[in-house]
């Protein structure tokens, strides 16, 4: 397997090549994404999960979006969080849907949450989604606790930058 | 192990500690000076090693890991199968999908499954992936620890490429959490095969600017060429693995070797050379990844074009009772799990060996001896990262 | 002892054996038998995996035999796993092989018992020079000193950690 | 129950921020500001007034009462400029000297940095300044100049606190050498370019003093390394010299630019230039030569103690160093001001006649500024594409290789001398 | 050449004295500005990568490349004699070349060796 072994050329041709290389990026466009102004265009709307299929839906895992009318307040996010980053931690609400008894619902600390997904795997009633939304940072920790209020409000995110190739280099476009 | 400069050194001033090190005595301790390489070291990482010079050469080296020490071991054995996979990808996020891959090819032994056929592609299609962006990653710091800048924004910035393909796949950019025992979170999603295909063509065209511009580069060549030589033999004696294994001339990847899921199906080469020395250590990598690109592509073409991706698993899997030892290549080598069940839904042993931790004892039998201006070229070499090795 | 230096590609691809093939593991332990008779014991063959077991004061000699006679040259991990009910630390070695194609897909378990409460073992730095590091781990993690093992030291925890070692399982996590 | 509070961002300040402290410490400042200006400024401003004799102006010495009238007049403060541009005070501070050197060392760094950025397919500095981040410079200044500046204990303080701005001071020192026009140079020697390598000589001591000061073991060894450095490029560097000044037979840096009327001594000491410009990098401590400050071996070198202002200082130096060394580049190989007059003789009719706009001068500055930025960005350029080299790499290439090769081209010019093709002063 | 005059090398000294008056005004400016917080005495220890420092910073430090110094005592002061005989090249008849010659072989053979012995480490 000698071809692994790259030929060793001359000093100058090395030199020569390197500075060629280098010299020839100074044409290419330019990578960086300029976040606060551009923002990454993002699979689908979100990470879902089918429980009667068992098996999620391709999305970004950012903020969850939480729907009241479906939660039944069963803790099996919770319980599952439990064991990973005992970020949600399940609230009483002021509301009265007739399947969530005890009304208990979901309350998320995103200073806490890792954003694995794994309480949507585990909600059986399609009730808790994740969106595209990551940017959530704030001043003070409270503010990240997320009420099950503000769970509920889909976020808007208009990411429209994509990676665009052509002879010119990669891009953010 | 002798060398260079220990050769010049008188013999009395010499000493081979039970180790097969050859340090410098207390003797001419007063020509020595102490220097603490880590852990607030633009050289290290979150990672400590004691060294002394001898003026330019070091003749004692003690690595002392542990400054990120997670414990990772322990807090596997309070988790249930599942909720182990979030927490045992932080040692490495940037290779998380193969340290959690060979935890879930220890969990589905323990629990008797068998992954569908394209939830093993998918897998695997996820691993090459993350391969490419932890070597990426790695190369972009031996940029920057040889002092080439532009070696340091380019790797990082066309990583950027599979983390976007990675994050359309898994919904993350870094911690995916997408391996699972039974199988993969979710299907790939529309569009994705073009996707990668069109982003590996244009890597494989970078690749080749990464060779004119760093690997061909005469300084280089000359900073790494009969560097930090280790030959074929002390790299068996030290049970080194992955790109520092493959650069000493032995063609073990467990790809190869031991083919998990469906890398039987796969043609590929192993990439390996035979100087021993630092420009091979940061050369295999570089091969790994153009070779990682053929595999990808064959995965994609190969890949059933429907079908289960993931075993429905009970809630709360209970193991049955006995053992498990799978291992996969990993970015930095064999990573591989030993997993002790004792029938309740929680692991009772956890037991990772990693590929870093594993290199980094190398890391004093390359460094005495040599000079202080090759420490980053040869430590980073090894492949090593720390916080993987700790834990 | 073959040398790997030939391409192994060819040779290799054939090696990942579907229908559960146990001749390898098998041909191992028989040659362990005729040498050790009844001082190792055979725990589990697996594809590709065997586990051996063996009392510590016999654990040197077996593992000089595996490494010069069956070429099991390195350790992949070093492990112990704390048995509180059976009052016993068992310390596993996984061995593997890069000098002898045929045995690279196969991890040889080498595993020994020691008792929990003075754990003392045999250190297999001398036969093995990979398990340096491993066998430190598992000093602090486990406490089991290494006879023979220079630097029984501190390598992974903060230098002043008092606590007693964190794998054993009366070694709670706090809130748990 | 409040509804959709998730989306408002918070914007709130900080919780332990006060703006009673806040306006309290622009008045602290403002207060500082104002004691230094009345007790530093304003008897600067009368001594410059009343003791520093000022011109004849048509006719009558110029009282400070009349100086102040000719604000109002501006032609009558044409003489007054005339006069100061030709003391020794404002070459040495304004133009050729260190604001000039400083200008161009500030637009240096931002060269430095959206050309490295291009290079690297990144944008570098964006957001200060509207346009492309032009007064990040500005922005770094400020942030040096408001961070803490921490003497390490049991650093030698006196020399601590010296070095930085001898280092500066050494650097404006090798400003004053250069000359940017006919007859515009601080300081016209005989003995120019000897001067200037001895005045280059003392950075590497600076370095090594510094680093002995802060009593600290990376810097230590980074002073030793900016030493051995200097060794191994200090010969190399003087003897690429040597052919051009066997060429011009002077070491006056202005004949050796007269001499270059016809054309310029690159052509026929090309090694020598080379040379030259591999040892100037190693001078400057650039890459691939930044053994003294290489980070991923030493941490920062004998930059590891320096923090706030004192680093400020010692880059500014840095980079003043950077544009001697592209000048004295151009200077010796590519004719310095030499070049085709572009400005017209009269391009501003009101400052010809007081032979304020000189058009030779003018063209003589813009082809050097010119020719100094090109070979700036040549001296910036292998940051890019290189990685550092080793020391003992180092010493080689300088004693085994360049300095062959400067005696190389050394006995080409003898031999061209000699052999009757060129004569000692150009082609006469 | 004219004889120089003290007075010529005053200007240097002018741009010297800028470069101080540059420099000592930031300094004291950056200390007026900045915080100056002396509660942390970890703070101002010496920079050993996190680490409490051990042993000297200043010590006697033995650099393998000694003799690369000792030839540059010699060899320095070598090029600055070429420069006296550069720089009059015009003045001097054509016969003084060859001492000069003569002077630099001898210099080349000395340098050969001294390279010679530089290479050899075990020595320094």
């Amino acid at each position: 397997m000698s071809s692994s072994i790259i030929k060793k050329t001359s000093t100058a041709t090395g030199f020569i090549k390197a500075i060629e290389s280098g010299s020839k990026h100074l044409l290419m466009k330019r990578f960086t994404l300029r976040f606060p102004e551009q923002k990454l265009k993002f699979v689908g709307d979100g990470y879902q999960f089918d429980p009667k299929r068992g098996v999620g839906i391709a999305g970004s895992r950012g903020r969850h979006i939480l729907f009241h009318e479906k939660c039944t307040g069963c803790q099996l996010c919770a319980i599952t969080c439990e064991g990973i980053a005992e970020a949600i931690e399940m609230v009483k609400v002021n509301e009265k849907w007739k399947q969530n008894k005890k009304s208990i619902m979901p309350q998320i600390d995103y200073g806490k949450c890792v954003f694995c997904g794994l309480c949507v795997d585990a909600c059986p009633f399609y009730a808790l989604y994740m969106t595209n939304d990551f940017e959530l940072s704030s001043f003070t920790k409270e503010h990240l606790i997320y009420t099950p209020a503000q769970l509920a409000v889909k976020p808007k995110y208009d990411g429209t930058v994509e990676v665009k190739i052509d002879e010119r280099g990669a891009s953010h476009r | 192990m002798t060398n260079k400069y220990s050769e010049s050194l008188d013999s009395k001033f010499k000493e081979t500690t039970n180790l097969g090190l050859e340090v410098v005595k207390e003797a001419s301790e007063d020509r020595l000076m102490k220097l603490s390489v880590g852990p607030q070291h633009p050289g290290s990482g979150h990672f400590r090693f004691t060294i002394k010079v001898d003026g330019d050469y070091i003749v004692y080296c003690d690595p002392d890991p542990g400054y990120v020490h997670r414990g990772e071991e322990k807090m596997c054995e309070y988790r249930n199968y599942i909720q182990n996979i979030p927490h045992l990808e932080r040692p490495v996020i940037h290779d998380s999908t193969n340290i959690t891959y060979s935890y879930s090819l220890a969990v589905e032994e323990l629990l008797g499954i068998e992954v569908p056929r394209r939830g093993q592609f998918i897998r695997a299609i996820a691993s090459e992936l993350n391969r490419q962006v932890y070597t990426l990653y790695w190369l972009a710091i031996y940029g920057i620890f040889l002092g080439h800048s532009t070696m340091f924004m380019w790797p990082t910035g066309d990583r950027e490429l599979f983390i976007d393909l990675l994050a359309a796949l898994t919904g993350a950019r870094v911690t995916h959490a997408f391996n699972i025992p039974g199988g993969v979170r979710n299907d790939i999603p529309e569009g994705f095969k073009e996707k990668c295909l069109e982003y590996i063509k244009y890597f494989e065209k970078r690749l080749k600017e990464y060779e004119d511009i760093f690997y061909n580069n005469p300084l280089f060549r000359q900073r790494t060429e009969n560097v930090g030589i280790l030959p074929k033999q002390d790299a068996i004696d030290l049970g080194v693995t992955g790109s520092v294994l493959r650069a000493s001339g032995i063609p073990h990847d467990v790809r190869k070797v031991e083919p998990y899921d469906v890398y039987n199906e796969i043609d590929f080469k192993v990439q390996y050379m035979k100087t021993c020395d630092s420009f091979a250590r940061a050369y295999v990598p570089f091969l790994d990844m153009r070779e990682s690109c053929n595999i990808t592509r064959q995965l994609l073409e190969k890949m059933p074009e429907s079908g289960e991706v993931r075993v429905k698993l009970q809630s709360n899997p209970k193991g049955r009772i006995g053992e498990a030892y799978k291992r996969v290549e990993s970015g930095r080598g064999a990573l591989s799990y030993y997993i002790v069940s004792d029938g309740s839904s929680k692991p009772y042993r956890v037991k990772i060996s990693v590929g870093s931790f594993r290199n980094i004892l190398a890391l004093p039998h390359l460094l005495v001896g040599s000079r202080l201006g090759d420490m980053p070229s040869i430590y980073w070499a090894l492949n090593y990262w720390p916080v993987e090795a700790d834990r | 002892m073959t040398d790997i230096n030939n391409d192994i590609n060819q040779t290799t691809s054939n090696l990942n054996i579907v229908e559960p093939d146990l001749k390898i593991e098998h041909s191992l332990y028989s040659q362990l038998s005729s040498e050790f008779k009844d001082k190792v014991r055979l725990v589990y063959t697996k594809p590709n995996r065997i586990k051996i077991s063996v009392e510590p004061e016999h654990i040197i000699e077996v593992a000089f035999f595996l490494k010069n006679q069956l070429g099991l040259d390195h350790a992949e991990s070093v492990g112990g796993t704390d048995y509180p009910d059976e009052n016993v630390i068992e310390v596993i070695y996984h061995l593997n092989s890069y000098s002898r194609e045929e045995l690279a897909p196969i991890i040889l378990a080498l595993s020994t018992k020691t008792d929990r409460n003075s754990s003392y073992l045999p250190s297999l730095l001398p036969v093995f020079k990979s398990v340096e590091y491993h066998e430190r781990e598992t000093y602090e993690m486990l406490g089991v000193y290494f006879q023979g093992h220079p630097r029984n030291e501190r390598f992974l925890l903060p230098e002043d950690w008092a606590d007693i070692p964190p794998l054993k399982k009366e070694f709670r996590i706090k809130g748990r | 129950m409040a509804c959709g509070g998730g989306q408002v961002k918070m914007t709130t300040a900080p919780k332990d921020f006060r703006f009673g402290s806040f306006v309290g410490s622009i008045v602290w400042l403002l207060f500082w500001i104002i004691v230094i200006v009345s007790l530093v400024g304003l008897p600067l401003i009368f001594i410059i007034l009343f003791y520093i004799p000022l011109p004849y102006s048509n006719g009558e010495v110029i009282t400070p009462y009349l100086f102040l009238s000719m604000i109002v007049d501006p032609t009558r403060t044409i003489p007054i400029i005339k006069f100061l541009i030709h003391t020794d005070f404002f070459r040495a501070a304004v133009f050729p000297g260190f604001m000039y050197a400083a200008l161009i060392a500030a637009a240096t760094i931002f060269v430095e940095r959206k050309f490295l950025a291009k290079m690297q397919l990144r944008i570098g500095p964006l957001y200060a300044g509207k346009i492309e981040g032009i007064f990040q410079l500005m922005a770094d200044g400020l942030k040096l100049m408001s961070k803490e500046i921490i003497a390490p204990s049991g650093a030698d303080k006196p020399i601590f606190w010296t070095t930085p701005i001898l280092f500066v001071a050494t650097a404006a020192a090798l400003t004053a050498l250069i000359p940017v026009a006919p007859g515009w140079v601080v300081s016209d020697l005989d003995v120019g370019l000897l001067a200037i390598f001895a005045i280059l000589g003392f950075f590497p001591l600076i370095a090594l003093l510094f680093s002995w000061s802060c009593n600290s073991k990376y810097p230590f060894i980074g002073g030793l390394r900016a030493l051995h450095q200097m060794i191994a490029f200090e010969i190399p560097f003087i003897l690429s010299a040597l052919s051009i000044v066997l060429l011009s037979a002077s070491l006056n840096l202005t004949d050796i630019v007269e001499a270059q009327y016809a054309f310029w001594f690159f052509a026929i000491a090309p090694i020598s230039a080379f040379v030259f410009y591999i040892s100037s990098l190693a001078e400057l401590e650039r890459v691939p030569f930044d053994l003294p400050e290489a980070e991923s071996e030493i941490v920062a070198g004998w930059l590891t103690e320096t923090s706030g202002m004192i680093y400020g200082l010692i880059q500014l130096g840095t980079y003043l160093k950077l544009y001697v060394l592209a000048a004295l580049f151009v200077i010796l190989f590519m004719g310095g001001w030499m070049g085709p007059q572009i400005f017209p003789q009269e391009l501003i009719p009101a400052f010809t006649g007081e032979k304020i706009y000189n058009a030779t001068v003018v063209n003589g500055i813009f082809w050097f500024t010119i020719k100094t930025f090109g070979m700036i960005m040549l001296i910036l350029l292998p940051r890019g594409i290189n990685p550092r080299i080793r020391i003992d790499i180092l010493l080689h290439t300088g004693w085994y290789k360049l300095i062959v090769l400067s005696f190389i081209n050394m006995f080409i010019v003898l031999a061209m001398i000699y052999g009757g093709v060129i004569t000692p002063g150009g082609l006469q | 050449m004219a004889g120089e005059l003290a007075s010529e090398f005053t200007p240097i000294l002018y741009a010297f004295g800028i470069g101080i008056m540059a420099g000592i005004p930031s300094l004291i400016l950056a200390r007026l500005l900045s915080p100056r917080k002396r509660y942390n005495p970890v703070k101002f220890l010496p920079m050993e990568c996190g680490q409490v420092p051990t042993g000297e910073g200043r010590s006697h430090f033995m650099m393998q490349y000694y003799a690369y110094i000792l030839m540059f005592v010699v060899f320095d002061v070598m090029s600055i004699f070429l420069y006296a005989w550069g720089s009059s090249l015009l003045s001097i008849p054509k016969e003084a070349t060859l001492p000069m010659m003569a002077f630099l072989a001898i210099m080349f053979a000395a340098m050969a060796y001294a390279l010679y012995l530089s290479g050899r480490k075990g020595i320094w």
